[in-house]
């Protein structure tokens, strides 16, 4: 293993406290436990906006917390769900009496640890709310399982919620507001090269010098399917088509309901794609793929995009929600509506995603 | 024989051994089916449990079990955490205040233990998790009382009832946790939680061996 | 070789293809000759800032055309210089009547070509300046050889040049500002894996598992010196003493003499840094390093200028100036006065580089 | 004994040839000590010229030889595009107008070509670099014009002085072009450039030995 670091143990740490250097305008790192969190946290009447997860996503979550974006992050062990006392910290740092939204991705760690985090955070009285993302459509059937990853979708969610908290939107409007980047997001990604954690200090999977894998969660899980290697046309049709002829995508998730103080189940169903949509296409970087080759997926996706009738009315292309160093890629689309489209739009500055200011 | 507070400290000590020997092993069997972190993570969480245990050890054991369990619930993270952390602290509240565990009080917080694993993470027998090692382990339990078997037998017996769980999780296809999302190319692999449970329950049965 | 492409031929034609259709408001891009430009070019009253180079450097150039930045880029081939006929076009495209900087990193390759084009273009009439950017301090020896190469200092020349132009600097002090920005970068890369070249179809050098070449350029060729392996915190201090302890550089260069109409020499000397001076700090990334280990490299950087004396006023960090997918970064530090730093913070939009805007 | 149109126009298309046969060979010469790159920029240059030459195959040599420098320098890139544009650019203006040329013709030509290399890239013999394959053979050119040896004959040994030179720039630390930023480190390999060019003189060698 070859890699950028020092002392194994000291990779996060260390790159936190770099990150924090490098941005003092715009972040504090906070240790044990450990979060980052906007400079002029907390923001005066706001609603707080946190995610987190495991490291090794990077620029997500910690270089996304800024001015309308996350409020905090909490960034576990390099892809592990971070633990409830760094949430719970997070949250009492940031809540500015208007209440905390928790955004989760949908791993079983993640939800988890957030859960436990919210209850101990609701036992203190501060108003919380969890939403799940979980757009990930490589995950086929959910019914007896954990249910779709929550992969680029998040990002996406993590920019037009933080807009909202922004204008005003109160706790209960950000939640809805979440709940609708959720289910109008659709994710599926892939990956031509494993990647290496640094504590396991050797590649996650082999893979042939002429395969590769798709339907790839964010951290070196193993895909879907594992295939030969096809032409950049070729793998961007099949995972484009994949996102854009998912049928309607039912599931149960816990969300906490603060005037009951409990859990309770929620139905939601995903509307399908149709013709006339408005979109924001995501193509993601996993970390090794230079941002070229995303041009060239990028090309092929509009092609088809305009072919199935979706128009593309934003976009992002470049490593957001990456797999430490693998190489690989993954294509995020978002129905979007006119609310969406404002806060997408909105300023933002953070260290990964910065406009109009 | 019943089980000392001295017992239960060297079961966490060896536990913490045990976790770091095996820590390559469980990670290689999660970079299968899962992420590759089960056992850097709960090598992580036990190695804080050691640094914390000196403030701790000579406390009761329902409380050193609460302790280890929130040491875990922070250190461990994943799904291993909060599985592990509830794990702890569950048996500890219900063996609260003991300075020592008859087989039935092992039994009773074990029993518990698992109960607030199945409530955290919502797993059934079968799902391919640690439960699956969990849960035959504290039926043997039972029936060991039941037909008076002593301490040590018992734990053995346990141990390996939690070993035939773990075994038998290899044909299964996974039905929660990261490991679902392989649907049947999870079929074949042995669960790495269902491994870290087994481990723990062996290394209690061969600590209180000579205990 | 594994990468998202299609044809070999296709790889440089597709991504710039690619890249038109995401940023069709900020960027055009011709084909035959191949050039990006502003989709507002030419830019009435302003000099026009031209680059360009060897593709596989993504986002330089292309994805740093744009409001405040370049006016055109001309991509050559993966890691070759463009021809003279793309800067002559691009030229003629994006001339505004104020006249044209080339902004040329020191190849032998790219040099010629300018040179080429400038002939080109000034016996059209067109007003030209050539300056080079010639700021690795890996080359040491420079008296007989091509002299040090152009790296990363030509990402924040074109950034701080290009917002002269929009001040409404002329040519002349263009030319007079990029000189500056020139002498007063210092810049050090380095590599853990090597790159594919599509054309070539596999890595360009072997690099064993636990070694790493210290002072390379950007294309994949060899370094100064291969080594062992070194923590982040060695490397980043080997290369950064590399640049900080550089002593005074003299060379002399060919730059076009618009009014006596050819070729003339100059003489330049990059003064060393000294405690007190303002510096921006540069740490690039290869393309395939994920920007999480930066922050390990970041966080040494600023330890080691604040020991020298450094003050760090700016930063950048991330792959601006690639190799394609290799793994490894470059460091770069810009002595920085009021004018310089002024046009830093200058608004920016382009597809690679945005702020204020 | 002369070069007629046709034999030029061969020489021109056996280039695109041996220059498609040798790319990986001169593009693994240039991984070496370059960026590898020039046997694709070579093969990428003389295939174009190869699409075009329909267009001005009836011209005549002078005119050939410009038209192949202009495609090259607009196709090749790199340091090569410049350096062989302006070799067949001044070789064709020094025999503008001709359809057929004389060992006298054909050595002013390549002194031409070789000194607009010169112009243009600066480089001295010894900087191991095209021109150290290059002046050889136009030295050996004038040799033989003073020795009156027969065409065919001087193409040969300009072609085998060609070849030495190319072998020479081995041992040499290259002080011009890519090679020259690794020092020490460029001795014991063979410069590219200079193998390129002694295949494109080895390759007029052979097309006019029948010719
Ligand atoms: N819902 C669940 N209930 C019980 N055990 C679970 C559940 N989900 C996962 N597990 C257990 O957790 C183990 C994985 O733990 P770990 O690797 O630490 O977490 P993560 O999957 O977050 O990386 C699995 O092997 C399985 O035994
Ligand atoms: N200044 C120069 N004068 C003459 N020949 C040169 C000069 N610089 C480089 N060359 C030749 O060019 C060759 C490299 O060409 P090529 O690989 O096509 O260009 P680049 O170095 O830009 O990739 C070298 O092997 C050398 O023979
Ligand atoms: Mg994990
Ligand atoms: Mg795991
Ligand atoms: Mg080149
Ligand atoms: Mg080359």
């Amino acid at each position: 293993m070859k890699k950028l670091i020092n002392k194994i143990d000291d990779v996060v740490p260390e790159q936190l406290d770099g990150m924090a250097k490098a941005y003092p305008d715009i972040i504090k790192v906070h240790f044990n436990p450990d979060f980052v969190y906007r400079a002029d946290a907390p923001v005066k009447g706001k609603v707080a906006l946190i995610s987190g997860g495991g490291s090794g996503h990077e620029p997500m979550h910690g270089g996304l917390v800024g001015m309308g974006m996350l409020h905090a992050a909490c960034p576990g062990a390099v892809f592990t769900s971070p633990t409830p006392d760094q949430m719970h910290e997070a949250a009492r740092m940031v809540n500015a009496g208007a209440g905390v939204l928790f955004l989760v991705k949908n791993y079983t760690g993640d939800v988890m640890n957030f859960e436990m985090a919210a209850e101990l955070a609701a036992a203190e009285g501060i108003d919380v709310q969890n939403i799940l993302i979980d757009d990930d459509v490589a995950v086929k059937d959910s019914l007896y399982t954990a249910g779709r990853r929550g992969v680029g979708t998040t990002v996406l969610a993590e920019k037009i919620v933080g807009a909202a908290s922004e204008a005003g939107y109160s706790l209960k409007q950000m939640a809805d507001l979440a709940r609708k980047v959720n289910v109008n997001g659709r994710s599926m990604g892939m990956a031509i090269t494993s990647c290496t954690v640094p504590a396991a200090g050797k590649p996650t999977f082999d893979l042939p010098d002429d395969e590769m894998e798709i339907g790839i969660g964010i951290h070196g899980e193993p895909g879907q399917k594992r295939m030969k290697m096809k032409t950049a046309d070729e793998i961007t049709e099949m995972m484009a088509l994949s996102i854009i002829e998912d049928p309607p995508y039912s599931r149960t998730v816990r969300e906490w309901d603060k005037d009951k103080a409990e859990w309770v189940d929620v139905e939601l169903t995903d509307p399908p794609f149709k013709a006339g949509d408005q979109v924001i296409a995501f193509v993601n970087s996993m970390g090794g793929t230079p941002v070229s080759e995303l041009f060239t997926v990028y090309r092929k996706l509009a092609d088809i995009c305009d072919k199935k009738g979706l128009k593309i009315v934003r976009n992002l292309i470049g490593p957001y929600i990456t797999s430490l160093e693998m190489q690989g890629m993954s294509i995020t689309l978002l129905k979007v509506d006119d609310e969406m489209l404002k806060f997408w739009d909105a300023p933002v500055k953070t260290p990964g995603l910065r406009w109009g200011v | 024989m019943s089980i000392s507070r001295d017992d239960l400290v060297n079961w966490v000590k060896n536990s913490v051994e045990i976790l770091h020997e095996n820590s390559e092993y469980l990670t290689e069997l999660d970079a299968a089916i899962g992420d590759g972190d089960h056992g850097i993570n709960m090598d992580r969480g036990f190695k804080a449990v050691l640094a914390k245990l000196p403030d701790f050890e000579d406390k009761d054991i329902g409380t050193i079990l609460k302790t280890v369990g929130m040491t875990l619930l922070s250190t461990v993270g994943g799904a291993g955490g909060p599985l592990y952390g509830t794990f702890y602290m569950r048996a500890g509240m219900a063996v609260a205040g003991k300075m020592e565990l008859s087989l039935e009080d092992w039994t009773a917080a074990l029993d518990e233990a698992v109960k607030g694993v199945v409530m955290r993470g919502k797993a059934e027998l079968g799902d391919k998790t640690m439960v699956d090692a969990l849960k035959p382990a504290v039926d043997a339990l039972y029936k060991c009382i039941d037909e008076k078997k002593p301490l040590e037998e018992s734990l053995q017996i346990s141990a390996d009832a939690a070993k035939k769980g773990m075994v038998d999780t290899i044909p299964l296809v996974a039905r929660k946790g990261r490991a679902s999302y392989l649907g049947e190319r999870s079929a074949g692999h042995q669960d790495p939680g269902a491994t870290s449970s087994y481990l723990l329950l062996k290394t209690a049965a061969d600590t209180w061996h000579n205990g």
